[in-house]
């Protein structure tokens, strides 16, 4: 009797150490934000400052927006690659009719939230109707964008100098720059919406399980469709802020405000989103963007000479991989 | 049989994961030439059991005998030597190749300079020897696996299991998810692999399929075989009150 | 009905003719295209597109990515994904460059031990995909990111240009090596296919990557020493990426950061789309990577003697791009109906 | 001072260019008014006194880099342009930013009588095919090779100079207003995977870091290499140093537009002072909008640089003497209305 007691005290004592074990690595991401981030309070010159979390908050609003709809539909277990067609194309698109034709700036975002539907839909049709592997269906969409965009422009970047576009993007509603809201909107918008609508929990059951959500009813494809509208749109909307903010459209081969693939996949990767859908949370992703915005800025403001922060950077992301391959371990 | 030397002898095999012992102190006797079934409830120990006899997992203690000689199964290759030859659950097979190269996988016929190449045609050959002799209709030994049916590929991953060598064929629940017409052709297949003098062991949930093809049954309770009962001596019943428990107290009684 | 296997025993001869002739377009779709392709590029500019000289270049141009391609095909059809080539290639032409061209060490040591750390990259990858137990694709990227790191440091550390000269003498010759009038490079080529082709059909090794990369547990539960497969294909995956790279910068006579050896989504892609292999392993065929290879090169030699615009030349590759996935997708469809 | 360097390299090289060329002139060549006038809104200076009648049919051939981009785009139209005008036979092919080292084996199977390519990675190895098959070799922009003995284009170093010293008459000014005592950083924005980049920019920090003697600490070196963007260094190079003003040079226009705007976005741009290089129609409309703290940019005149490449080519062929490009125009705020209405007509609105 007393034996079997001690021998469930042992395990309820084993299990609460494992308890704060698996608790520790599930949230390692945050911890490891918050530890970088008293780290650089310390060393690096200027890092506690208002200016420079705006400034980080700011420079991370692009790849973050962007990663955001990616996140949507890596839950689904599709992958969209045509993240740097869309861009190119929605820059494109903004330029020309903001710029060139004179539409106002409401209807140009309207009109280019109608481009971002017909994208989606492009890819979703690709993938659904032509049963195409996700990354490669995209790719080539992505390859046509490309192409359209190119032609639009007619080889030549657009300058904007009509000033609407930059003035909404220059305002500070509450002091706070308008991307940052942009970013925190979408996310917040994201976390609703996979957490408490129906949507949500069919984009989480599309992608844990496709074909036991298709046999419970779930429309799978249009939940796969809806996810791919949405990264598109998110995506544009990110091009439109990345062309206010250079004045000029973005164009194929020139890097301008870069929206960079490899960024948008090593954030989602780090905030843990499987690869296979299904699992994941769209607000660590945020904090794995703000994480690697916060590496770099922290370096940058040490003085690191940029090769070694490169290295650094490389070593991190190893470094996060290891542990999250523990954590799925236990 | 009982006086025979039996093919496969486990002594005391444990084995636990965690906290959970999901197998105790089991002792268990398998004779040359019988099919033997092994039944009992989701969870009682079955497909643990059977994966430390196929080497998949490796007991925590306890030994494991093959025609009466002490064997170390470590990896699934092991099992393979000693002529025990398991058919998964999931048969193991690749889907997107041929009936050939699943027959031999992992143990491909080689010729030629430092025996360096495939004998694809050799390999031909003895596919469609074996596929002949349980009697399986395929009709072409380079059809994808992904376009047979499921008795089909039970036929594939019990032929695979007789070109290893196999003498002891372990089947788990090989009609757990096949049809009226294609379950039939396994029970057939089993029948063939008796007159051809195999020892099958034949794990399933369907008592009146166990009734009607094996010559013994084996049940196991929460990770204890509960005891062995001759099919031609026993009845439905029988089985099914010692697989949920009510006969255990009767039987440990008797032992 | 089925894929044409590539050894003749027991065959279906009872197929009916439209049957045969549909199966016949949508195996050989590529083939088929390639001959379209070169028709159309060879009545546009007879005179210079259909030249040896334009042969050859359209050969190297395939060479250049073709070798590490082949190998990424390798990978690929075991089940491994890896998006490390490009970075591993550009640190291990980097660091050849510091041994042979400022070290001044000499040829062969230097790209042995260059050779030496690109399969050390592969082993690290293997390792984080067989001990860490971290899926191919992201461990990859993250040792990508590290090797393009240590690249830009060596550079940085041996140059204010960006890039490390490489015009020492023997490497020109050595890499411009003609054999009967035919480029070493493309000789080379062919013959990796070639070897490629038996090691996949005709030994053990190919049956095992093949049964790896369709059911790994599968694979695992008959004996097949999955381990040692996906250290061979991580492995050789590096150290083809280096030697492309080492040869691309050989022959550029200087080697940078930058050196294309198909990015996340060159190669890998290349690979994955023509050989019919997509991104889940366990078939695939090495003669189709090796006519998509030539497919593409046809498309670059072509469009640029025709010097097409910008707009045109984009688009032409995006719809290449997705007509060819298409009819891989109804090739796939057919065959597992 | 550097212009006076600038001058002699000029002469030096143009000698030895024209070694073996003719100096005499007679009525049967074009002149540069000619030239002025068949080059359009562009008036494109002339480098070299070309014959109306050649000696020969010549054929010229030219690998562009990438036509998709406007840059290149516009000297391919530029190239095309001259070779029209003076009649001779132009193949370009498009290389779509692949390396050219393949592709050149094919060009040089139209038999031609001068070639060029980009001077980007590979064109040593370029330079290295054409001495073998002894057929002179003119690398558009940056430096010299062992392999030809033909510069033409921009050299970069010397943009990089004249960036430089445009930025510094700007920087001065303010440095004497409302600058005054502040401290004073240089941010270098840079590709260091482009050697181009490398040289342009590394050349403008050393002629400004001279200029008002500045430490290596006030020298900011911001590296797209490293995979971080523009915006996200412009920003934390800012909070680094609340209390600083920046001079600023890119490699390329847009590289330092949009970290231009990422400042005025935080705030900061009373701070900053812009130059860029290379002056497309783009920078041009931005500059027309009167930006507080951008003060011009070095025009490198992608439709001129083109077009006297053709002329350069031309001038080898027949043995004449060609000047080297002049791309040295630099365009501020002051002047830009004028320039403006000179190559695209007056502006829009």
């Amino acid at each position: 009797m007393a034996n079997s007691d001690t021998l469930e005290y042992r395990n309820r004592r084993t299990d609460d150490a494992q308890r704060l074990l698996r608790l520790a690595l599930d949230n390692w991401l945050y911890a490891a934000t918050i530890l970088l981030c008293i780290f650089f309070a310390f060393r690096a010159p200027n890092f506690l400052t208002v200016d420079n979390v705006i400034n980080t908050l700011v420079s991370s609003s692009i790849t973050g927006i962007v990663t955001a709809g990616f996140t949507i539909v890596l839950l689904t277990g599709t992958i969209d690659a045509s993240t740097s067609g869309i861009t190119a194309l929605a820059s494109v698109l903004c330029a020309v009719m903001f710029q060139q034709w004179g539409v106002p700036l409401p209807l140009t975002l309207l009109l280019l939230m109608v481009a971002s539907i017909l994208m989606g839909l492009v890819s979703s049709f690709l993938i659904i109707e032509g049963r195409i592997y996700s990354l490669i269906a995209t790719l080539g969409s992505s390859g046509v964008f490309l192409g359209l965009s190119v032609g639009l422009a007619a080889g030549q970047q657009i300058a904007i100098t009509k000033p609407e576009l930059q003035n909404a993007l220059f305002e500070r509603p509450l002091g706070i720059p308008v991307s940052i809201w942009v970013l925190f909107l979408c996310y917040l918008l994201g976390y609703v919406m996979l957490n408490h609508t129906r949507l949500g929990a069919h984009i989480y059951a599309t992608g844990s399980n496709y074909s036991a959500a298709r046999l419970s009813g779930i429309p799978v494809k249009r939940v796969i469709r809806i996810a791919l509208i949405i990264a598109a749109t998110t995506t544009s909307l990110a091009a439109v802020l990345a062309t206010a903010r250079a004045n000029l459209s973005l164009l194929y081969g020139v890097t301008i405000g870069g929206v960079n693939l490899a960024d948008v996949f090593t954030a989602a990767l780090l905030g843990g989103i499987s690869l296979r859908g299904g699992v994941g949370k769209i607000e660590r992703n945020l904090v794995a963007v703000l994480f690697l915005s916060i590496l770099s800025n922290g370096l940058q403001l040490m003085g690191t000479a940029p090769a070694v922060w490169l290295v650094i950077k490389g070593l991190a992301f190893v470094g996060a991989v290891i542990i999250d391959a523990v954590r799925q371990r236990l | 049989m009982s006086n025979q030397q039996p093919i496969l002898q486990l002594r005391g095999i444990s084995k636990s994961f965690g906290f959970v012992q999901a197998v105790k102190n089991v002792n268990w006797e398998v004779y040359p030439g019988e099919v033997h079934a092994l039944v009992g409830d989701n969870g009682a120990g079955k497909s643990t059991l059977i994966k430390m006899i196929c080497g998949a997992l490796l007991p925590d203690s306890g030994e494991i005998l093959v025609k009466g000689a002490n064997a170390r199964i470590a990896e699934p290759v092991d099992a393979f030597r000693l002529g025990i030859a398991p058919v998964y659950q999931d048969l193991a097979l690749v889907e997107g190749r041929d009936v050939v190269m699943n027959m031999f996988l992992g143990d491909e016929l080689t010729h030629g300079p430092f025996n360096l190449f495939l004998d694809h045609k050799r390999m031909a050959i003895e596919t469609q020897r074996v596929l002949d002799e349980i009697h399986s209709r395929i009709p072409n030994v380079r059809e994808y696996v992904r376009r047979l049916s499921g008795g089909q590929r039970q036929a594939v991953a019990v032929g695979r299991a007789l070109i290893r060598g196999g003498e002891v064929i372990i089947m788990d629940e090989p009609t757990a998810a096949l049809g009226v017409e294609q379950t039939r052709e396994v029970l057939n297949l089993i029948e063939t692999l008796r007159s051809r003098g195999k020892t099958v062991i034949f794990i399933s949930h369907n008592i009146l399929q166990v009734l009607q093809v094996t010559n013994r049954i084996s049940v196991m309770f929460h990770g204890e075989m509960v005891g062995t009962r001759k099919t031609s001596e026993t009845n439905e019943d029988e089985i099914v009150g010692m697989i949920v428990g009510t006969k255990r107290d009767v039987l440990a009684a008797q032992e | 009905m089925l894929r044409t296997q590539p050894q003749p025993l027991v065959r279906p001869t009872n197929t009916p003719l439209p049957r045969a002739v549909l199966k016949f377009l949508l195996n050989n779709g590529l083939l088929i295209a390639l001959v379209i392709e070169i028709a159309i590029f060879a009545t546009a500019s007879p005179e210079i597109f259909l030249s040896t000289g334009n042969l050859f270049t359209v050969l190297r141009i395939s060479a250049t990515t073709g070798i590490t391609v082949a190998f990424y095909t390798i990978a690929l059809i075991a089940g491994q994904i890896d998006l490390s080539t490009a970075q591993v290639g550009a640190v291990t032409a980097v660091i050849f460059a510091w041994m042979f061209a400022i070290l001044e060490w000499p040829l062969e040591l230097s790209f042995v031990l260059a050779m030496a750390f690109a399969a050390l990259l592969g082993l690290i990858n293997s390792w984080l995909v067989i001990r860490v137990k971290i899926p191919s694709l992201i461990a990859t990227l993250a040792l990508g990111t590290l090797c393009y790191g240590l690249a830009i440091s060596v550079i940085q550390s041996n140059s204010t240009t960006g890039l490390i000269r490489l015009n020492r003498p023997p490497l020109r010759d050595i890499i411009n090596t003609e054999i009967v009038g035919i480029p070493a490079t493309v000789i080379l080529m062919f013959a990796v296919y070639t070897i490629i082709y038996i090691l996949l059909n005709h030994t053990r090794l190919g049956a095992h990557l093949y049964a790896l990369g369709g059911n790994p547990q599968a694979a695992r539960l008959n004996g097949i020493q999955d381990k040692r497969l996906v250290r061979f294909a991580l492995m050789f995956t590096a150290m083809s990426a280096g030697f492309t790279a080492i040869m691309i910068a050989g022959r550029g006579l200087s080697a940078g950061a930058a050196t294309p050896v198909g990015g996340v989504l060159g190669g890998p892609l290349v690979a994955a789309i023509f050989s019919g292999v997509g991104l889940s392993g366990g078939s695939g065929r090495i003669e189709r990577t090796l006519i998509g290879v030539i497919f593409l090169a046809v498309l670059t030699s072509g469009m640029s003697i025709l010097n097409v615009s910008p707009f045109a030349r984009s688009m032409i590759e995006g719809l290449a791009f997705v007509f060819a996935i298409l009819i891989d997708s109804v090739r796939q469809r057919i065959e597992t109906r | 001072m550097f212009i006076k360097r600038f001058m002699h390299l000029l002469f030096v090289s143009s000698m030895l260019l024209a070694s073996a060329g003719v100096l005499a002139q007679d009525a049967t060549t074009y002149t540069a008014d000619e030239i002025k006038e068949a080059s359009g809104v562009e008036q494109c200076s002339q480098l070299a006194e070309l014959p109306k009648e050649f000696s020969e049919d010549w054929k010229l051939a030219f690998i562009n880099p990438n036509k998709a981009q406007s840059f290149w785009g516009q000297v391919s139209v530029g190239m095309n342009a001259a070779a029209e005008f003076y009649g001779v036979e132009f193949v370009e092919m498009d290389s779509a930013g692949g390396p050219d080292v393949e592709l050149f084996e094919t060009l040089l199977l139209n038999q031609p009588d001068v070639v060029g390519t980009h001077n980007a990675v590979d064109y040593e190895a370029v330079a290295a095919r054409a001495l073998d098959e002894n057929i002179p070799y003119i690398g558009f922009d940056n430096g010299q090779t062992e392999y030809s003995p033909y510069v033409y284009g921009i050299p970069n170093g010397i943009a990089g100079e004249a960036g430089a010293e445009l930025l510094i008459e700007g920087v001065q000014a303010r440095l004497d207003t409302d600058w005054k005592d502040r401290e004073l950083f240089f941010l270098e924005f840079t590709h260091n995977g482009i050697p181009a980049c490398v040289d342009r920019t590394g050349a403008a920090a050393t002629a400004f870091k001279e200029h008002f003697e500045l430490d290596d600490e006030h020298i900011i070196q911001l590296d797209l290499a490293t995979g971080a963007t523009e915006i996200e260094m412009m920003l934390s190079t800012l909070t680094a140093h609340p209390d600083a003003v920046f001079a600023m040079i890119p490699c390329w226009d847009g590289l330092g537009i949009a970290p231009y705007n990422a400042a005025v976005e935080a705030g900061r741009e009373a701070d900053i002072m812009l130059v860029t290089l290379g002056g497309d129609k783009p920078p041009a409309d931005l500059l027309l909008t009167k930006p507080q703290g951008y003060y011009g940019y070095i025009e490198f005149q992608p439709y001129c640089e083109g077009w006297g490449w053709i002329e350069s080519a031309l001038a080898i062929a027949e043995g004449v003497r060609f000047a080297p490009y002049q791309a040295r125009r630099a365009v501020t705020q002051a002047d830009i209305e004028q320039r403006y209405a000179e190559l695209y007509g007056a502006p829009s609105s």
